[in-house]
């Protein structure tokens, strides 16, 4: 028992696929059965749809939890993003609107990136600052005001479909690939385990630490404003109050994934993993009709489980000291 | 990185290298820390193809004088000249790029990474868009690792391979390119004397192309073996800098503890009390089978294997910290049923670990908060209230048995030099009085003269009735301090001999099987 | 007659109250209706996961969709997209933007300008025209807390010049940040005639505020959608005016108008439900607020 | 004898943070007249007893190790639970139920991460949901309320005065006063300092960490508590989303203060002075009349120049040198 047990957890190792694939494929084949309209195609691209958004920003966000540090401001960003896009079109073109948009994350993560780096506050207080004063931006320049898409070409790309699937969920996927490429096939990705891994030997191994993460800020950033910008296109609008509490549910999602809090380790796999995970989980609540009080029960209570099979999984066998 | 030539220097080359202005010049180094002087007007010269050897104590500013080479510490005052030049490292990529390479104490590596990128690590072989060029990374790291002789693949994750294995990731970042100058910053120390003629010879190639090295270490063997001068430092000064061949083992330690050394006490045998530690049938999955031991009081018993043969996770389980299969543990005769380290305290049982950064210290706590912290009901008062006289008292005791060289009781445990460190983790086991102690690799990393008051201590302790295991890698530790000494081989025990009539040929020869 | 489905996604239940009694007042009433199955969603206040309610509900092939929006311009683009997948569409108490009229069959509930409106005419009349007063605004950003805000501030500008609004700040729909930021205002003008509060959950906290500082007596409190403890509050004479509201009624309204359609009869495109101004004098003839 | 100019350099060094809120004081000071009072202050301060009450218990959890992001659920839960059933069964038997279901609620959290060694992070968030179901499904989503605000004399925790002197004020700072020393004199302390710090080395020394891990829960759960008395009592009512978004205020401020994230490092003393900035920042721009959004721009740069200045003094320089 023992044996196949240890054997079976040795799989596991030599596996690519992180464990939270387990649970998400556990979850839709529980829906499959219990509900008439999960497994349906149309509902499957609805749910890629729907998580696009969580999924293109927890990209981001992989990233810099991996380098060792974290964004809360990005809830923030997918408004600032999405107004700037919604609110310029009328006066600038849809193009040019997008731009300044996906600039503003860019540029917000760049700053985030250079206080982190230059005054060596932790990127937890750096970015939570960011949270409320970005927030503050949106309503300056919002004044309050939801904005409406003139265009209905706007929306109508956001709710378009492309070989079948949702073109949301092609950017998500197309993104994901990218980003899965950059973190295990690039230099830059690899330093980015680096730094998170043991700051200090990243440093005494010439690695330019600080630049190296303002990159990664404006990365998330990009992606943060992306967010918005593609949920503004499934609107057709934007909301000066978009994205809150976005950050928790991101960070959410990459943790289930297997990113570690500390830093150095994670993938973007897992990522996806996580992401499709709290996105199944919705839709098929949604489907089974449970009560909105309940499927904050179910949801938090589903989020420890899978942190408790998670670790009976990965420590089975392992030989470190239980300390 | 400039690249230095790699050709390979006939013996009068390397003499008239040698001749030659010195490749490196440190300069008046002085080097402040609150409350300590780490550094005052050091000045040291290293030339081109030679061993340049450091000695002093623990906290004698070896480690800082490196660090600042290296470009983690800037000095307060002082320059460096490399190669002539007057140079200035802000951070240690200046330092890398201008072609030094510190191979640091306490290892630098990323664990989540595989072998060949920690080996790699912030010069990966770069190809189109940035590209990692695996390929290349993998054969190079390959090559690397074949000439170290070390048995694993470069694609293992670096937090899987055992503490010497590690070191030897971290020399072998010292090949990737050739460097004008390296400095080895205690490599041994965790490694065998297998490993260790492998990194001998490595750092004989890399003399011969010229290569200016530093070399770090608190064992006399080797500095006289490798070294061709040597340079004592003894709190933060130069204590002088000699040929190594005009000098010996006893003047060296002269110029560095003041004084030298008494040889060894031994005790007549016989004088043991009752057993008061027995391990019979002891068994844990696949770390250990069927071991089975006893320890008497007054007895000093060493433990000795080749590293992964399982030494560690006997203590371990001893120490509640490991659940074990099969098998009974006794102590005073009595079957214990020992499941978490407080019930181990409770029976009379002390460890000191073998990972005083890991598990032995609380870095960013006092040296005093630390030494109570296996005691702290002993310093405990009415209503759980701490009294600072008592725990400044274990301070106080400790500091003196040891001759702890910490700037005072409330420096942090970080900022003690390695050695140091390890003595506040021996001295928060003394203080818990215990009855049976034992101590895994007690000595590494620790300089002669401490190491001998170390051995000295265990002696006495020994000879005060308690019953003490001592595990460790340095054979002639083992031999020293012992009266008995278990082999270990793959996690059976493969002998048990009386320390007197002992041979070091004998013991080889258990620990490899034969 | 076979059963007809019926969606609903609304705004944020347990929020407050109102929300909540409308939601189980909801349920009551389809229960009570055997010829009605619902699917009963909550968006949690986010506009993101609205929409992706809305579509799932399109991707059920349910007979009926009613949006208590989020925001009123956000869902336009999905319910437009219900629209061309033939599902009739019914927003209830909150209106959305115009451009999304063409893709709705009819809107159910309050006019919340004309709230707004109300609140202000109180606040004149319990002056006698003349005073200088302060604002709590809803959570910012939400359609409700806009529109009201905007129907006391346009009304009060042009039938009562003599009132002057000297500040706003948020209270976000908490009564304890209220009572903070009433906190703040005492502290700040020593003068304060009136305190307008976007709904009496906030005017409470106000009123607490106040009355902590001994300030209370002789200042006007006037809010809207009025709770249980705003009743009491006017009982005792604490409290001046306030708009009433049910949520049975919004409730009722709203799948009864949805039913309606799927049935094939004709709504009205604005159907209103009444809420009038409730204040010391006239609060006999109301049934105390259940939340 | 007078301190000496190295002394007051080593204070500078150790409390930047103190420093900063002075400075800051004094600068909000010089802009309005009304700032700078007795009674604004005392306003200040019992504006924060409920966030600053709640943080201290977050400052023990934090140095252990740890974080609890479930305190905002919790308070919703306390408070509610409090008020509900102070009109059914009396104020004190409704407190010590609800003393009792809020511990209990910590003992759950203090299990899950402590016992069981779950992600702190991802456990205290699925509780954040969890609790705010459970709370919900209690109170069936309705708002609750003292009926009789005037006799009961649950009013003494919100709204009565000491010596002139707020009772939420002496809860706020008498709790710290007692858990700083807790902390800093007691083996109690002593032990959640070295878990947090090490908890491996702690494990080896024959610390139980499980159970270290599990009481700051309970420590949490219980300030949580104590904020909930003040809130139920202040407002004589609650609504069941009362404490959403608290826990980041909480965090905020006890990062603000300057307990590392990392654990092992912290006092009580820093987290006051961090909940202090964010009240007067509150109370200060609200004062001079910025609108909302502009106050959220200015809370923004003071939390990082706040902490900056803290980290810059222990550094003593003000850049980091990091490439
Ligand atoms: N970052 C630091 N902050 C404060 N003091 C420090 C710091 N680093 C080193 N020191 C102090 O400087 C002195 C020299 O330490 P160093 O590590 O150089 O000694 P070492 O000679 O390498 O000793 P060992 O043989 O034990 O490694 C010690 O007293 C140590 O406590
Ligand atoms: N080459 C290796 N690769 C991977 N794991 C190793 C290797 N060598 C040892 N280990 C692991 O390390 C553990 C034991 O090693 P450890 O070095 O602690 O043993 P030890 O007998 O205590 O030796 P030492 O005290 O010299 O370290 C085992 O669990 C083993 O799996
Ligand atoms: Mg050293
Ligand atoms: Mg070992």
């Amino acid at each position: 028992m023992t044996k196949t047990l240890q054997s079976l957890t040795h799989l596991s190792r030599l596996t690519v696929v992180p464990p939270i694939w387990l649970f998400t494929l556990a979850c839709a084949l529980f829906f499959t059965v219990t509900t008439d309209n999960f497994a349906e195609i149309g509902n499957l691209t609805n749910i890629l749809q729907q998580t696009s958004t969580i999924g293109l920003i927890a990209l981001g966000m992989t990233v810099v939890m991996i380098n060792g540090n974290i964004d809360l401001s990005v809830g923030a960003v997918v408004a600032l993003a999405a107004s700037l896009a919604v609110g310029l079109q009328s006066d600038i073109g849809t193009l040019p609107a997008v731009a300044v948009g996906l600039g503003s994350g860019i540029a917000l993560g760049f700053l985030n990136g250079m206080i982190v780096w230059k005054t060596g506050v932790d990127a937890f207080i750096v970015t939570l600052g960011a949270m409320i004063g970005v927030r503050g931006l949106v309503f300056v320049y919002t004044q309050e005001q939801s904005f409406f898409a003139m265009d209905f070409a706007y929306s109508d790309f956001g709710m378009s479909q492309t070989l079948g699937l949702p073109t949301l969920a092609w950017v998500f996927l197309g993104f994901t690939v990218v980003m899965h490429w950059v973190m295990t096939s690039t230099v830059h990705g690899r330093n980015a385990y680096a730094v998170g891994g043991n700051r200090e030997a990243a440093l005494n191994a010439g690695i330019r630490v600080g630049r190296h993460m303002v990159v990664n800020f404006m990365i998330v950033g990009f992606f943060a404003a992306l967010a918005g910008i593609t949920l503004s296109t499934q609107m057709g609008a934007s909301t000066p109050n978009l994205g809150r509490e976005y950050e928790l549910w991101t960070i959410t999602a990459v943790v289930l994934g297997g990113t570690k809090l500390t830093g150095g380790a994670g993938s973007i796999l897992g990522t996806l993993g996580g992401v499709l995970a709290i996105g199944i989980l919705r839709n098929g609540m949604n489907l089974m009709q449970v009560p909105a009080f309940y499927v904050l029960v179910i949801l938090g209570a589903i989020l420890i489980a899978v942190l408790f099979i998670d670790r009976q999984v990965n420590r089975a066998g392992s030989e470190e000291v239980e300390a | 990185m400039t690249a230095h030539p790699a050709a390979i220097h006939s013996a009068a080359e390397l003499d008239d290298l040698r001749r030659r202005a010195p490749l490196l010049k440190l300069d008046g180094i002085t080097k402040t820390f609150p409350g300590v002087v780490a550094l005052d007007d050091v000045s040291l010269e290293v030339r081109a193809g030679e061993v340049h050897a450091l000695l002093g104590e623990n906290g004698a500013g070896k480690s800082t004088l490196m660090k600042i080479l290296a470009g983690n510490h800037q000095a307060n005052r002082g320059q460096i000249h490399l190669e002539g030049e007057v140079v200035h490292f802000d951070n240690p990529m200046q330092a890398k790029e201008a072609g030094i390479v510190l191979i640091h104490q306490e290892l630098s590596l990323v664990p989540e990474m595989s072998v060949a990128e920690n080996i790699f690590l912030g010069a990966l072989p770069r190809g189109m868009f940035g590209t990692v060029k695996w390929r290349v990374l993998h054969a190079v790291a390959a090559e690397i690792l074949k000439t170290l002789g070390c048995k694993f693949s470069p694609r293992d994750k670096v937090g899987r391979l055992s503490i010497a294995n590690r070191q030897m990731v971290e020399i072998a970042r010292a090949l990737v390119f050739t460097p004008k100058v390296v400095v080895f910053d205690e490599p041994t120390a965790s490694l065998t004397d297998a490993e260790k003629v492998v990194l001998f010879e490595i750092i004989r190639g890399l003399t011969k192309k010229g290569v200016g090295v530093v070399y770090i270490s608190h064992r006399m063997d080797e500095i006289f073996t490798l070294s061709d001068r040597l340079t004592v430092l003894r709190d933060g000064k130069v204590r002088g800098t000699l040929e190594t061949s005009e000098t010996s083992e006893d003047g060296v330690t002269q110029l560095m503890i003041g004084r030298s050394l008494e040889g060894r006490t031994k005790r007549a045998a016989g004088a043991f009390g009752p057993v008061a530690l027995e391990v019979k049938g002891l068994t844990c999955g696949s770390l250990y089978h069927d071991v089975s031991f006893q320890v008497r009081k007054g007895e000093v018993v060493g433990m000795y294997g080749l590293v992964g043969a399982g030494r560690t996770e006997v203590a371990e389980t001893l120490f509640g910290l490991r659940t074990p299969d099969a098998g009974e543990i006794r102590i005073d005769g009595e079957v214990v049923a020992i499941d978490a380290p407080p019930a181990a305290i409770a029976r009379g049982l002390a460890l000191v670990p073998e990972s005083r950064k890991e598990q032995g210290l609380v870095l960013g706590m006092s040296c005093r908060d630390n030494m109570s912290m296996a005691k702290l009901s002993g310093v405990t008062g009415r209503f759980g209230f701490l009294k600072p006289r008592a725990e400044q008292a274990i301070y106080d005791e400790y500091a003196k048995t040891l001759d702890l060289r910490a700037p005072g009781p409330a420096a942090l445990a970080v900022n003690l030099s390695g050695g140091n460190q390890q003595k506040v983790v021996i001295g928060k086991w003394l203080a818990t009085d215990p009855e049976i102690l034992i101590l895994d690799e007690p000595t590494r990393g620790i300089d002669v003269g401490s190491k001998s008051e170390i051995h000295d201590l265990i002696r006495r302790l020994a000879a005060s009735g308690l019953a003490v295991l001592v595990i460790s890698s340095e054979m002639p530790e083992i031999m020293g301090v012992s009266d008995r000494v278990l082999a270990l081989y793959h996690g059976r025990i493969a002998g048990d001999f009386d320390a007197e009539t002992l041979t070091e040929d004998r013991l080889v020869q258990a620990i490899s099987g034969l | 007659a076979d059963t007809i489905t019926i969606g609903i996604t609304q705004n944020n239940v347990g929020v407050d109250s109102y929300q909540t009694t409308y939601e189980r007042a909801f349920i009551e009433a389809a229960d009570a209706d055997p010829d009605v199955e619902t699917v009963v969603l909550d968006a949690g206040g986010d506009v993101a996961r609205q929409i992706g309610q809305i579509q799932d509900l399109i991707q059920q092939k349910v007979d009926a969709i009613i949006i208590w929006p989020t925001n009123g311009q956000a869902v336009v683009p999905a319910v437009r997209q219900a629209d061309r997948a033939g599902i009739p569409v019914v927003i209830t108490n909150s209106q959305i933007a115009e451009a999304g009229f063409d893709f709705i069959k009819s809107f159910s509930g309050p006019n919340n300008i004309v709230q707004g409106e109300y609140s202000a005419q109180m606040m004149c009349d319990a002056l006698g025209g003349k005073g200088q007063i302060v604002q709590i605004s809803g959570q910012p950003g939400y359609t409700t807390a806009i529109e009201r805000q905007k129907g006391f501030e346009d009304e009060l500008a042009k039938s009562c010049p003599g009132v002057t609004i000297m500040e706003t700040q948020p209270g976000d729909w908490n009564r304890e940040k209220s009572q903070r930021v009433m906190e703040n205002f005492l502290t700040k003008y020593d003068n304060i005639d009136g305190v307008y509060s976007g709904d009496d959950n906030m005017g409470v906290g106000a009123l607490n505020a106040a009355k902590a500082s001994g300030r209370a007596d002789g200042m006007v409190f006037i809010g809207a959608t009025n709770f249980a403890v705003g009743y009491e509050a006017m009982g005792r004479g604490e409290y001046w005016g306030s708009v009433y509201q049910s949520p049975v009624e919004d409730a009722k309204n709203a799948l009864a108008t949805a039913k309606a359609i799927v049935e094939g009869e004709e709504v009205p495109f604005l159907n209103y439900f009444d809420t009038p101004k409730i204040t010391k004098d006239n609060m006999s003839e109301f049934e105390k607020p259940v939340f | 004898m007078l301190p000496t100019w190295s002394d007051v350099g080593h204070l500078a060094q150790r409390q930047g943070i103190l420093i900063a809120f002075i400075l800051f004081i004094i600068a909000f000071s010089f802009t309005s007249e009304r700032f700078a009072s007795w009674d604004n202050a005392s306003t200040v301060f019992r504006q924060v007893s409920i966030i600053g009450t709640m943080a201290l218990g977050v400052t023990v959890v934090v140095i252990g190790g740890n974080l609890d992001l479930s305190v905002g659920s919790m308070l919703s839960f306390a408070t509610v639970l409090v008020v509900d059933l102070h009109d059914k069964i009396g104020p004190a038997p409704a407190m010590a139920i609800t003393l009792v279901a809020t511990l209990a609620i910590g003992a759950v959290n203090g299990i899950l991460v402590g016992f069981l060694r779950l992600n702190s992070l991802i456990v205290t968030l699925g509780m954040l949901s969890a609790i705010q179901g459970v709370t919900l499904i209690y109170s069936g989503g309705q708002n609750v309320d003292i009926t009789d605000q005037e006799a009961t004399w649950f009013a003494f925790f919100g709204r009565d005065f000491l010596l002139g002197v707020a009772v939420p004020t002496w809860i706020f700072l008498g709790l710290a006063v007692v858990f700083q020393i807790v902390l800093t004199r007691t083996a109690y302390g002593r032990r959640v300092f070295a878990v947090g710090g090490n908890p491996m080395a702690a494990t080896f020394s024959g610390i139980r960490r499980s159970y270290v891990v599990f009481s700051t829960y309970l420590v949490s759960a219980f300030t949580t508590f104590c904020a909930a008395l003040i809130l139920g009592s202040r407002v004589m009512g609650s609504q069941n989303n009362v404490g959403q978004g608290y826990e980041l205020m909480v965090l905020a401020g006890v990062i603000l203060g300057g307990t590392s994230l990392l654990g092992g490092s912290g006092s009580m003393v820093k987290t006051v002075i961090g909940v202090l900035i964010l009240g007067f920042i509150q109370n200060g721009l609200l004062l001079m009349g910025y609108q909302y959004y502009a106050q959220w721009l200015v809370t923004w740069v003071v939390i990082i120049l706040a902490v900056w200045l803290d980290v810059a003094s222990k550094r003593g320089r003000l850049f980091t040198t990091t490439t």
